[in-house]
């Protein structure tokens, strides 16, 4: 853990102090939520006692500083991603809502019948579902990118997919919550653009462990969720190239994303309000703005360092736990750990850890085709974040023995 | 370690979770359900064959999921047994309120072989685990395919 | 101001005693975004401090206790709004994607072309947008209940609406954010189920200042926004009768709102789980449910006599400011005063109050049709709150008539 | 009262938006636009009558709004008189820095009649108020009908 000072991270995380039925707090379950540091909790506090009022449309020094305060965020969001305009970040509440105002409004304008959507076999439901409603009320196809047993997006069978030139776009995860793979997202673009599709990427994971350049990786859409990224919960981000997104109508209708409105006819406000209807999330925004800056002073390389090292000896501790199966082996992986073990289901293993003070997650996590095609039910899941220790996995790992031993 | 455990994961639960007595398809039956745990993927189906006198003459089931609903399962054949299906409902509201509490003011004797699963009040997101063979039992009484649990 | 002692309340509000510009905070635009108390603020950092994780699919300490405290939160909207069920609570962003939300899901699948949806000629932007949008996409048509002169909705106008048999649904606000005018919401309904159609009440306004019974009232649908009530951005309540609810179709799907997928069919979750696709406002819903328990501690019979008595000293001493026009003269009204001055503009009002410390707002307030209606561009509006004290209406009145002068 | 608002409510602003000297209709004009600035209503619009070599020979405004805009716009017609297209963009550019920051580098003698609205940027939600009818000209100079402030 040579890259930063965990223990002065860890200090920053109010929560981190806890007890949970008398033991010290494990958080393994970051890739669910993360926690929040002081910096997070300290803006959204400072908003609402001192520098608060709604935003865009006051003449007074309250909305003045606290729509100044919310637009920090898109600079901040713009920065994080590297986009080439901050009018390319579109507020949303989470992932999940970006990837369905992609969905509504560019699946049912641009994309035809017939048009297909590809997605990959290890998405969470939130990149499932919502292509799944558009092709029954649209008639545009699924399609589902196989991956490896390793838990690898299988790139020959990928690039397969377009042989009939009925893609129109690629929704694909960055990085999966089960496996903790990476996707190889440049090549899935530069293949997607040679046959003319454009493709989303689902970066609710990825953007957590490290540094995501949209426009090295030219996509054309990419959605995080803030309350992954160690900020609040109630607010996300779709990042869509501008010329996409002025051509995209709007979905929802209401204050703030209009120019005029008369009962006959109303014109819309310009990228991004257009896709922002009524009074947003201000202090998930102000919150988020502090997460990322937060973030970005710790720095990606440090954080990937130290999540590495942490999921190497994540891997070869929990390996070595008798009975014990990693599911997921994904050469480019973060630091998000899966398994199961021969003796215990994942619900009675997240039981017993839980009254051992150790917080993991078990079922399907969200990806219930994923667990199909592993043969599975269920897995349990370790996650990892900024603030994780060796320490904590070893407690882990030395529990699961004894969980093993538990279920004889 | 885990001692605090015992109060769920008792010998009993532990026994029937892993080696329930129950768990099997009916081959002659008269209704069938399964049910759905949407939130953790928990899935069970229940098999029903009633006696002449429409009570329950013989229950199976089939489950995916954790020793809780396993064992859950296999307690529930023997406390519904010869039940008529108003009493079955009876009991299933009587159990709910003990699985939520850890105690029922109306709790029938009937009950007692549910009563290994009391400290699962203590244990909330587990609750679900310990009704959703229930749910379907209900379901399957009620002549409909499919229930849930959440 | 008898009822309560609004000293002791302002001391819950740290941001009261701010200073703006060297002069203290006069805040009167809480119709846009009301303030918010310690135990908001409390219960908000008190959760990302001791207590917090992702929802409903945890199985350990953290993600049970946090559960239990965001659907509180579900219970408490439920307990405001006299709602029979729970259920029948359905968390979104704010009043406008609750509006969205109906006219998504019911408008498209349960109205049909050809059917009419009646809102009213003092609407927010909020409740227009999406039903001109059904209109477009649907093949609805769009009704507009006529105002009087005195800013009341036109009762005999608003029946005759449903002569011909086509009206499905009305969209009509119980309080207007420009007029202060409340709406007969009793005998909305009454008309209106009388004729078959259902009804959806914007309460983003009438929530704050008195008591709703969506049973008395017989509403179908009822949406309110938390901002405006003491609690956080980033979470509003949608009320719907549960048997509509259960007819009708997901809008957005993702985690969270499923029951299983597959590639091939998904079903969906149970009302209200089936509307809420992926990581609720977690955070959010547990400030709202503070701000929800906070204002029922005080009571709205409190409430709306404070208010009404404040009402009613900003009329008068308003209207005495010489060329000052109030807008808006409606006999069931509440704490929200527009107006115009004969020498200055709206805009160039606020600036001045501004620098005099007292925040109003200025412009169409998202109500341009009703500005239009009133043969206007723009209003200043000054709206109350709580908090709201006689000596800073005293003080807008007497800074009202400098600026008059100003303006000479 | 007020004292410290006249640095943006000075005498120029005052006069100019309580009685502009160039509110008019052009009645032969060749280009024309309307601005629009959503979040809070303001409108203008804007005629504009080429001279033989493309220099602007005339503008005419109407504006319904406040006295800021009313003014940018009274000023901004006297400020491009016998400037090309280029030269306006140029001097809006200027104009949009001198607006938002209180000053600007590049800041030609050109731009000396907008001066009297240096002071708007300690007004940042009135910022577009002052580039409200320049948003407006330049959208005419461009063929567009129309433009947003916002
Ligand atoms: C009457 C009315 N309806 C709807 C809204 C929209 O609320 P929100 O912006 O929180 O969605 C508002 C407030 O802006 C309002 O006053
Ligand atoms: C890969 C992935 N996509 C999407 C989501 C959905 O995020 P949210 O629930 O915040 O919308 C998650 C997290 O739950 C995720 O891990």
């Amino acid at each position: 853990m040579s890259q930063f000072d965990v223990t002065s991270i860890r200090a920053q995380f109010p929560i981190l102090g806890q007890k949970v039925r008398g033991k010290d707090l494990v958080f393994l379950d970051s890739a669910a939520s993360a926690q929040k540091p002081r910096a997070a909790i300290d803006a959204m506090v400072g908003a609402m006692e001192t520098q608060y009022a709604n935003i865009h449309r006051g003449l007074h020094w309250m909305s003045e500083r606290t729509t100044e305060a919310y637009e920090a965020a898109r600079d901040a969001a713009a920065r994080l991603l590297n986009a080439g305009d901050r009018h390319e970040i579109v507020f949303v509440r989470n992932s999940t809502e970006g990837i369905n105002l992609v969905a509504h409004s560019y699946g049912r304008s641009v994309l035809k019948p017939g048009q297909a959507v590809v997605i990959s076999a290890m998405e969470h439901h939130s990149n499932i579902v919502p292509w799944q409603m558009l092709r029954d009320a649209h008639g545009t196809e699924l399609r589902v990118a196989p991956i490896t047993d390793a838990g690898e997006l299988d790139m020959a069978a990928y690039e397969a997919l377009f042989a009939d030139g009925k893609v129109g776009l690629v929704a694909i995860t960055h990085m999966s919550n089960v496996l903790g793979s990476y996707t190889p997202a440049e090549r899935i673009v530069k293949i997607a653009h040679a046959h003319g599709a454009k493709v989303l990427l689902d970066g609710s994971q990825a953007v957590v462990h490290r540094k995501v350049d949209v426009r090295a990786l030219d996509a054309d859409f990419y959605v995080f969720t803030g309350h992954k990224l160690y900020g609040p919960t109630g607010i996300g981000v779709l990042y869509g190239k501008a010329a996409l997104l002025e051509a995209m109508p709007p979905w929802m209708g209401g204050g703030d994303m209009i120019s005029s409105v008369t009962y006959e006819k109303s014109t819309w406000a310009r990228v991004p309000h257009k896709f922002e209807a009524g009074t947003p999330a201000i202090l998930e925004g102000i919150g988020l703005e502090a997460a990322i800056r937060w973030v970005e002073a710790i720095g990606y390389d440090a954080i990937a360092a130290h999540e590495a090292e942490l999921t190497e000896h994540a891997l070869a501790r929990m390996s070595a736990v008798d009975g014990l199966t990693i599911i997921g082996r994904a050469q480019d992986r973060g630091g998000v750990v899966s398994f199961t073990l021969d003796r215990a289901h994942a619900h009675d293993i997240a039981t017993l850890l839980d009254r051992a003070g150790i917080a993991v997650r078990a079922g399907h996590h969200c990806a219930e085709p994923l667990m199909r095609r592993l043969g599975l039910e269920s897995t349990a899941r370790a996650s990892f974040g900024i603030y994780t220790t060796a320490e904590e996995i070893d407690v882990l790992a030395d529990t699961l023995t004894k969980v093993r031993e538990f279920f004889k | 370690m885990f001692e605090d455990v015992r109060d769920l994961y008792n010998a009993t639960i532990l026994e029937r979770g892993r080696r329930p007595r129950h768990m099997r398809r009916l081959e002659a039956f008269d209704v069938t359900a399964k049910g759905d745990n949407p939130m953790c993927g928990d899935r069970v189906q229940v098999w029903v064959k009633f006696a002449d006198d429409r009570s329950i003459a013989a229950t199976g089931f089939d489950a995916r999921g954790c020793e809780i609903s396993k064992a859950a399962a296999d307690l529930m054949v023997e406390a519904v047994a010869g039940k008529t299906a108003e009493d079955t409902k009876a009991m299933f509201a009587a159990f709910r309120t003990l699985a939520q509490t850890g105690a029922c003011d109306d709790c029938a004797e009937a009950l007692a072989p549910m009563q290994p699963l009391a400290a699962v009040h203590e244990y909330p997101s587990r609750v679900k685990c310990a009704t959703l063979p229930w749910h379907a039992l209900i379901a399957a009484l009620d002549g409909q395919g499919a229930s849930t649990s959440e």
